[in-house]
């Protein structure tokens, strides 16, 4: 059982988890009734593949994707020594001459797609909501079978 | 990146999205909708993820949800499932 | 100024979409104008691109510069593949502008300028997937095309038009969140989001290439493709929300949006995996004719059964796909199959336009919804008769249209590959063809009526029906129509070139692209 | 069971044991040297690339935003345009409702008469609240070259903060604030300054969006500082058109299309 957790879940658990949320949004997709419950999962559906996307640029041990750029950890060590005008000079050539070690920063490109596909997800969202009042103006209901039954009949007038 | 503060929040995360499902009063499937998107913005932040994290407090947990509720007001709060 | 092309195409629809948003709002006059300036912009430099490219090899675009190492700007390409296709979206573009130049004018007067700019994205959308050369870049794109198109199905007041609507978004975002996570799992195994650098590296790195990820990526982008493209256990979608949306809509949405997802299907195959790749087991190969062979079988079958005309379209938009796709798939030696469904997307175009054109005329003037209601149409209005029966007989296949000559060549590729259940499913589908449209001429020209009645669902054609004007012949829309048949006809009679252009391309690409 | 239940059972159980399937195949999670954070053997990595050179391509410490509006920007320009499209779509869609775009009766203000003492005091917290959030909104937008933010992040916190009005007083209140004419310019302005940017580089006779050309104009020192600055420009669009369509999607959702009352 450690074994099984040691080798096969842990360097995988964020990739387990992305396809149960997946799979618990694809379920509600297709099985909910109600409209709104199916757009959370369509949501869910969503969020579970940027965790995937998110979980692509993660780096043991490393930080965020920005860079110091006034080089303030340098400027605070120059200035405790005294030499203020040493630590100015190091502000304005740093990452110039040295740059980062790409192995201590997270994956900024991962990052930049899960941007849009969050933007994405909202404008669809929207739209899809918006659609789901105009069904309610004229079916009355949000229910996926009451609708079919209504559309099915042809009873209720326009 | 800390394993364990992982684990708790992708495990939250599943229960979160459980109950944002299986809830019938639709006004509160969306708030916890909203809680599953600020859980999931703690998760990325944890990451190192801190743009997509505050996108997703902004979007996720701000409007979405916002939106949700402006839909269930104007049209009904009880869902069958 | 030939090396802008690419920008070009996608910036002019931009622009003109916002110009109606800032415009559109006072003066919806001036929303046709501008619509159509900025389409015939694309027209031009589209026919631009293609003397560039046959005479000076593909234009390779690079956003913002930057260019080395590949992959870390956006990469756009135009090679002899989609420059046909591109000539053709701005054709039909055009076309159906000044198809809905009054339809959206009289009855929704306030959303001219809505409709405007959402078709105008529309194009930016189809124009950018045609010519991304990013993975994730074609992704933005089709939820640009996606989001419009949900927004023109749904913009029809009809009731079961919204329905549709909301299917279809649901489908097509779960088809978009497939590609997507094809497209992570390609970027996990390869570090790239660049078409040619994956395939470079797959070609480099034959372990990768064989991985299960990767293996799993291509099944999910396909499936993903298939969503948008309705193909046929996925097709779920489409008959209701093209059938039930407004015409100016359903015009630019059938001809184009199936079949601008079969040519990414086709470019994804080529260069990204690479045909070598693709077809390197013949037991998947088959499983997908076998799937194409259902799909053209069930929606001929499907469609044999409808009453309504934009329905029984529809169906047969189905099975076209059956035909692209199993087309694609039949991986014989010398790429015939190929060849056929990649000129098939383009005939399929032409004629689906020409069909959905006179549908929606017929529905507008005559309020002709369904086949009974064609009675005696024909004597009424000969000129749009005369553009229906164009594409009506290339449907069927009748020889100097262009359905004669894809068909053709798909047959040749199903017999080279010895894949005959997929020959006899293209045949039996003419045949339905051909019942089915001489069933309408019949009506149409002589009149006579099934002895069935069909007052039984008046009411749900009196929420079908447009409003409509008698009185006013719609010549845009006729003349468009008739310029679209005539596009059948001459596709039909210049196979022989574009027929050489697309093996050119095949050549060309199978030669970086093939057999590792 | 319903049959629905039955095929989403089947159709998730296929689809998460495929999935599953390839998980197994996967790099470990947090390895830096997978390829998607490294690189295959005999090819240049595009993360490193990122994280080693932008710097010094474009002298913006936050790689996430160059990387969105520099390398990628013709991404995040459609990522706005799927905005604008979808508050499109949405008008489209509603404006049959209740005939959006009819003149609206303009009524008086919100009346914080009295007996209704919640309402006042929700309505004067909201309306001290609403400067600190728009103040913020622009930190967000202008400061995102140096820390999380840009011009999507700011702008739909600037569009909270016209909710906020809205949700604290009625639609109208924010409305007279940002009308519906207005919100939909504000929008096309914003995809045409991202766009404007990109076709000055254009005319400048580059390639859409290559910043660094617009250093003549832009009068800055080098072209890493063009391009930063056209960054911040960009952003500036960005955050206008969300600004714009998260607002109207609210409006319009709210009032089921007929922009009046709301909530």
């Amino acid at each position: 059982m450690a074994e099984f957790f040691e080798q096969t879940l842990q360097p995988h658990f964020n990739f387990w988890i992305y396809v149960i949320l997946m799979m618990i949004g694809l379920w509600a997709l297709i099985a909910k009734n109600n409209l709104i419950k199916k757009l959370i999962g369509m949501s869910i559906f969503q969020t579970a593949i940027i965790l995937f996307y998110v979980s692509l640029g993660v780096k043991e041990d490393a930080t965020i994707p920005i860079l110091d750029p006034y080089g303030q950890a340098e400027h605070a060590a120059a200035e405790a020594e005294g030499a203020e005008t040493e630590g100015e000079k190091k502000r304005d050539s740093y990452i110039g001459k040295k740059s980062p070690d790409p192995d201590t920063m997270a994956n900024p490109l991962p990052h930049v797609l899960m941007l849009t596909a969050i933007v994405v997800g909202v404008a669809t969202l929207g739209v899809a909501l918006s659609i789901a009042q105009m069904i309610f103006k004229e079916f009355g209901s949000l229910e996926e079978d009451e609708i079919l039954e209504i559309v099915k009949g042809g009873s209720v007038d326009d | 990146m800390i394993f364990a503060f992982d684990i708790i929040i992708l495990v939250f995360l599943v229960i979160a999205a459980i109950i944002s499902l299986s809830v019938k009063d639709l006004l509160s499937a969306s708030m916890i909708f909203g809680i599953y998107g600020f859980l999931i913005c703690l998760l990325w932040a944890e990451m190192g993820a801190v743009d997509v994290a505050f996108t997703e407090a902004a979007v996720g947990a701000g409007i979405s949800a916002v939106l949700m509720v402006a839909t269930v007001f104007n049209t009904k709060r009880k869902s069958s499932d | 100024m030939t090396d802008q092309i690419p920008a070009i195409l996608v910036l002019a629809p931009l622009f003109g979409a916002m110009i109606i948003g800032l415009a559109g709002q006072k003066d919806h006059r001036a929303c046709f104008p501008v619509a159509l300036v900025s389409l015939l912009v694309t027209l031009f430099a589209s026919i631009g691109a293609i003397f560039t490219v046959i005479e000076s090899g593909p234009i390779d675009y690079f956003m913002g510069g930057w260019e080395k190492p590949l992959g870390i700007g956006i990469h756009l390409r135009i090679d002899s593949l989609n420059v046909i296709l591109l000539v053709a979206i701005a054709i039909v573009a055009v076309l159906v502008a000044i198809f809905s130049i009054r339809r959206i004018g009289d009855k929704n007067a306030e959303k001219t300028p809505h409709f405007y700019s959402l078709y105008l994205l529309l194009c930016v959308g189809l124009f950018g997937i045609t010519i991304a050369g990013d993975a994730f870049n074609l992704f933005v794109l089709v939820e640009v095309s996606s989001l419009t198109s949900y927004g023109l199905i749904a913009m029809g007041s009809s009731r079961r038009g919204t329905l549709a609507a909301f299917n279809y978004v649901l489908m097509g975002t779960v088809g978009a969140s497939f590609y997507l996570l094809g497209v992570g799992y390609l970027y996990l195994m390869t570090g790239s989001l660049n078409m040619q650098e994956i395939h470079s590296i797959f070609v480099a790195n034959p372990d990768i290439a064989s991985s299960k990820a990767v293996a799993i990526s291509f099944i999910l982008i396909l499936i993903g493709i298939w969503i948008k493209m309705a193909f046929f256990p996925l097709y779920g979608w489409l008959p209701n929300a093209y059938s039930y949306c407004p015409s100016s809509s359903a015009c630019i949405l059938a001809p184009l949006m199936t079949k601008i997802s079969v040519y990414v299907m086709i470019r994804v195959m080529i260069s990204v995996f690479g045909l070598g790749w693709v077809f390197a087991s013949p037991g998947y190969s088959n499983l997908v004719v076998w799937l194409a062979v259902i799909a053209i079988l069930a929606g001929s079958m499907l469609a044999l059964a409808q009453r309504e005309i934009k329905k029984m379209l529809c169906y047969l938009i189905v099975a076209e796909v059956g035909y692209m796709v199993g087309g694609a798939w039949l991986a014989d030696e010398q790429l015939w199959g190929l060849t056929g469904s990649l000129y098939h997307i383009l005939a399929d175009a032409a004629m689906t336009l020409c069909l959905f054109l006179a549908a929606g005329i017929f529905a507008k003037r005559f309020n002709a919804i369904e086949i009974d209601d064609l009675e005696g149409l024909f004597k009424k209005a000969p000129w749009t008769a005369a553009g229906f029966v164009v594409g009506a007989l290339a449907m069927i296949g009748v020889p100097p249209t262009c359905g004669f000559f894809s068909k053709f060549y798909l047959i040749r590729g199903g017999i080279e590959a010895n894949h005959w259940e997929y020959v006899i499913a293209l045949l039996i589908s003419s045949l339905v063809n051909a019942v089915l449209f001489f069933r309408i001429f019949e009506i149409a020209f002589f009149g006579v009526k099934p002895p069935e009645g069909h007052g039984h669902h008046e009411e749900e054609e009196a929420e079908l029906k447009e409003e409509h004007h008698p009185e006013i012949p719609n010549w845009t829309g006729t003349s468009s129509l008739l310029v679209a048949s005539a596009f059948v006809i001459l596709l039909g009679i210049f196979n022989g070139k574009v027929v050489e252009l697309i093996r050119v391309a095949l050549e060309d690409l199978t030669v970086v692209a093939q057999r590792f | 069971m319903r049959l629905p239940n039955m095929f989403a059972i089947i159709a998730v159980v296929i689809t998460g044991g495929i999935l599953l399937y390839g998980v197994s195949d996967f790099p470990s999670f947090g390895d830096p040297k997978s390829p998607a954070n490294a690189a295959v053997p005999g090819s240049e990595s595009v993360s490193q690339y990122f994280i080693t050179k932008s710097y010094k391509d474009t002298k913006v410490p936050n790689l996430v935003t160059s990387v969105l509006a520099d390398y990628r920007g013709y991404d995040t320009m459609f990522e706005t345009v799927v905005i604008f499209a979808a508050g499109m779509a949405i008008f489209a869609i509603l404006g049959s409702v209740g005939g959006g775009s009819q003149p609206r009766v303009q009524e008086e203000g919100p009346s914080f008469v009295d007996g209704d003492h919640s309402r006042i005091i929700v309505g004067t917290t909201c309306r001290l609240l609403v400067p600190v959030i728009q103040v913020f909104a622009l930190y967000v937008i202008g400061h995102g070259h140096y820390s999380p933010g840009g011009g999507f992040q700011g702008g739909v916190i600037l569009a909270a903060s016209f909710i906020i009005i809205a949700l604290s007083s009625d639609l109208d209140a924010a409305l007279r604030r940002l009308s519906e004419v207005n919100y939909l310019r504000l929008a096309c302005v914003g995809i045409l300054i991202y766009a404007g940017f990109g076709v000055l580089c254009q005319v400048l006779e580059s390639n859409f969006l290559d910043y660094g050309v617009l250093q003549p104009i832009l009068l800055t020192d080098g072209p890493e500082m063009a391009r930063s600055h056209s960054m911040l420009g960009v952003e500036i669009g960005v955050a206008f058109t969300v600004t714009a369509i998260m607002f109207a999607i609210y409006a319009n959702l709210s009032s089921r299309g007929t922009l009046r009352d709301g909530l």
